[in-house]
């Protein structure tokens, strides 16, 4: 039986959601991790773009930071982010991009600014970086998160990235380029939305989870199918890159499993 | 040379050449009511705002990336010490290329539904505005254009008369570089003018540009230079954690940045030894 | 692979990187109802139009710089089978730069007060709009974003996934080669993506953007191509004189366009020993 | 006596308005070769740039193109269109620009667009270019021209790039960037502007020619102050230089003088 750490679970899982050839935005942290495991696995030609101005990287440890030059060795463009936000995200031209989030609501908009009231914050979080332009115009959204139910909440203390902001035709209104959120993933389960009311549905449990755990850890209405499967398990040939790619166990905490 | 209460861009972009020795000087010199207008930046800004140098920004990111919140940042903001007017990435990429083409604003498509949107901390009316296109009558978001009395920009190498020439990503600094008043360039070193103009390519910044160049080697401690030198992952990560609290941080101030006389005191409190090791390697730049 | 009725962004600038096999190539293909969106061009402007494959465009420039006025488009303007849509070069870089990003238009400060305001071609009230601005009251002009069906790039080096290279000016090609829907590159040489890889800078055209390339060897004669060949002073004078007249023109038209099958054979029309003569030296770059 | 051609009275009388270290805008042709002898002569330390994207270009041999890779050799950056006519021209950082017309009105509004009725024109020229964008936001203007009675008329057939419009007010009205024409250079005469009206003024009288000279080749009313000098004659130096820049006369017309 394949060993695992929970965060481990979480990058296979959204690594999966990756096709191959897709132009894939990167970031840095899990996310980063996920996609970097996709062109490793199972999306060998995936064009993965880093927003501070790398195309095409092909980085041989995981990079720290979106501008890390670990981007740049094998890259076949090193341009600036008003190519990589501008032209490239703005003019609809990747597929995927992948969000984290401090809090999320049942339509998929994402808080990363502030826990606590605008006026008089509690905790500033990093704020939208190129968080809102990704959920505004990547094609496809994959929202990472750890399971808390403080994180999935009915009212954002802050709306910093859209999901499907109020529903049918929000997006429309704004003439958003992409096409917002299709799958979040967390330690706990996958899901996805609802394509009539654009609200969150449960997609799979992860194993040793029950629906139930789930339902006690979202402070919405969540919506649940009639068959719920169970996620499937990473394979150790994930496990082995995820950690090749982080030895110093940045992302995956260490110790690694 | 940077008057209190002026307004900087700030270059660099996440780990990647930001002006930590400009920004350390400023503290040492006791800069006060600063406002910075940036992408994102990190240490750099951890620095700023916990000196009390820097009480507003607009800015679209703070953290140290991979290794978490902005501590210094998350204590001054719940202090009520520091304003932070919220844009994303492109929002400010596409102020700056607006300043630097001296046109008002600039319309992107980035921002509109959301809280960036129906709130502001200090612009009010003049944060953004959105508009119905007049040729195509969807909705725009017209975002104005900054002009800062200074642009602080982090260069490998000058030539004499300024000529800056940048390696790997530019990130905003292309932009960010044009939209300032004036223009103030730290270079990790000075190189002949013929090398320069060997390669006119590389120039992203010519010399018409530049008000001033500082000579300043590993400018961007303990953030990396691209082919120059690496971060320094052991010095950050204890940065990272002092700033959990504002004992240790005050602590570090006192002996990182007050407590050196200069730029070139801190390097060798860091220990030539130990930057010697972040050396970068060839071809691979890190 | 172009449909009559198609827009074309069209690259180069000046005597540099015009695709003017291309252009031949439209003629031999007998393409009809091209729109070009250009700031300027000049030797293949002259032979679209003078074969009737363009009959509109929006540009800034048309002449063959320091040797005259464009004769072709004169006559045909004249005759009224050509129509320009008059705009200034930083008028339509700035309406490539905002097709590239995907925004409905961009806002700059010339034009105002002229003719190009006062009168329009074709497009009416869609050629630009002069307005006040929202955030400081003073008058700007906004002129439409262009998104063509094709554009068409002339690049020195390309590798098989289609990285496109360019050395010396751009010019208007970084955002050209973006605001199409399609982008044709003609490259004159294919080189292994090893070389792509080391020097990622030069990389003006990531291969994401890239539909079809060409590998088309002195795709720009008698034009020049930065690093590879000079211009050909001697047959673009000869040129510029025989469209002087429609008959001369008709004679050129036959032989080296119409009459040579394909770029290949124009090339061996010319003359290789000649071609030679024009390969570039190093490290002038012609 | 220094021999020379009325062209190389031009180019040599117009490199006199430039001033070292300038920014000035280059272009092709007489204005290029103006632009060019400033700096081999009293003006060593202008940057010259050309709107293709040459900044502090060096030319050895005169460029036959604002984008001829001879403007590349020596120059201290290559960037493109977007760098020179928006962050260098819009942004008022441009000196001097240079820009020629077909014809000329007395507020030094200029035509380089079409000669004839705008619906059925009779000779299309070369359009704006960067003319439109030099005349709306160099911070000084010199206009050179060759002298004809079509060409100074009381109405352009078409105003493509601005001088002074219609006089005082007017380029504030539009908020431009630059401040207008402020010398016009021919092979007869120079002219400048009255403060005042910002009308056409005659400022000097090249040798060989009267102040009736000029007179009979402006179709408008010239301002004729009391006092008209002769123009300096162009030194050998600068003859010796200018055939050094353009030996197959190309600019200078076969046969150099």
């Amino acid at each position: 039986m394949v060993e695992y750490s929970k965060i481990e679970f979480l990058a296979a899982c959204a690594s999966s959601h990756v096709r191959d050839g897709e132009n894939v935005f990167g970031g840095t942290g899990l996310p980063l991790l996920a996609a970097l495991l996709a062109k490793e696995t199972h999306a060998r030609n995936i064009n993965l773009i880093s927003e501070a101005g790398f195309i095409d990287a092909r980085p041989r440890e995981v990079p720290l930071s979106v501008a890390d030059t670990r981007y740049y060795l094998g890259c076949s463009a090193s341009i600036g982010l008003i190519e990589t936000l501008g032209f490239i995200l703005q003019a609809g031209h990747v597929d995927v991009g992948f969000l984290g989030a401090a809090q999320i609501d049942e339509y998929g908009n994402l808080n990363t600014t502030y826990i606590g009231p605008y006026e008089s914050p509690k905790v500033r979080l990093p704020g939208s970086g190129g968080g809102n332009d990704i959920a505004s115009s990547a094609k496809r959204l994959i929202i990472i998160m750890t399971h808390d139910k403080r994180k999935f909440v009915k009212q954002l203390d802050h709306l910093t990235s859209p999901g499907h902001l109020e529903g049918p035709g929000s997006r429309e209104k704004w003439s958003m380029v992409g096409g917002g959120p299709e799958v979040v993933i967390t330690d706990m389960c996958q899901m996805d939305f609802d394509p009539k009311t654009l609200k969150i549905r449960l997609m799979s449990v992860h194993p040793g989870y029950t629906v139930q755990n789930v339902l006690d850890n979202v402070m919405f209405d969540l919506i649940i199918p009639n068959d719920v499967p169970t996620t499937d398990e990473p394979t150790q040939e994930q496990i082995d890159v995820m950690h090749r790619l982080d030895p110093h166990g940045v992302y995956l905490g260490k110790g690694g499993s | 040379m940077v008057p209190d209460g002026s307004g900087l861009f700030w270059g660099g972009f996440g780990f990647q050449r930001p002006p930590i020795a400009f920004a350390s000087e400023l503290i040492r010199q006791k800069k006060r009511n600063l406002t910075i207008y940036t992408c994102g930046s990190e240490v750099d800004l951890e620095i700023l705002v916990g000196a009390g140098v820097v009480p507003r920004l607009e800015i679209a990111f703070v953290a140290i990336e991979a290794l978490g919140l902005a501590n210094n940042m998350r204590r001054r903001v719940a202090e009520g010490k520091v304003e932070i007017e919220d844009y994303s990435n492109l929002a400010m990429a596409m102020r700056f290329l607006g300043g630097a083409l001296n046109v008002p604003f600039m319309p992107l498509r980035s921002m509109m539904g959301t809280d960036m949107v129906a709130k502001s901390r200090y612009r009010g009316d003049e944060k953004l505005k959105v508009i119905d296109c007049p040729f195509t009558g969807e909705k725009i978001c017209l975002v104005p254009s900054i002009q800062p009395d200074f642009s602080i920009i982090h260069a490998q190498r000058v030539d004499m008369s300024g000529n800056a020439q940048i390696d790997g990503i530019v990130g905003e600094d292309l932009e960010g570089s044009r939209c300032g008043k004036k223009l103030i360039i730290l270079a990790e070193e000075l190189v002949d003018e013929e090398e320069i103009r060997f390669a006119p390519e590389q120039t992203k910044i010519p010399a018409m540009y530049v008000d001033h160049v500082v000579i300043t080697p590993f400018a961007a401690h303990p953030m990396m230079c691209h082919g120059y030198y690496d971060y320094d992952l052991e010095f950050l990560q204890m940065f990272h954690k002092i700033t959990r609290k504002e004992e240790t941080w005050q602590e570090y101030l006192d002996t990182y940045i007050l407590g050196v006389e200069n730029h070139t005191a801190y390097l060798d409190k860091i220990g030539w030894s130990r930057l010697n090791k972040l050396k970068a390697i060839k071809p691979r730049g890190y």
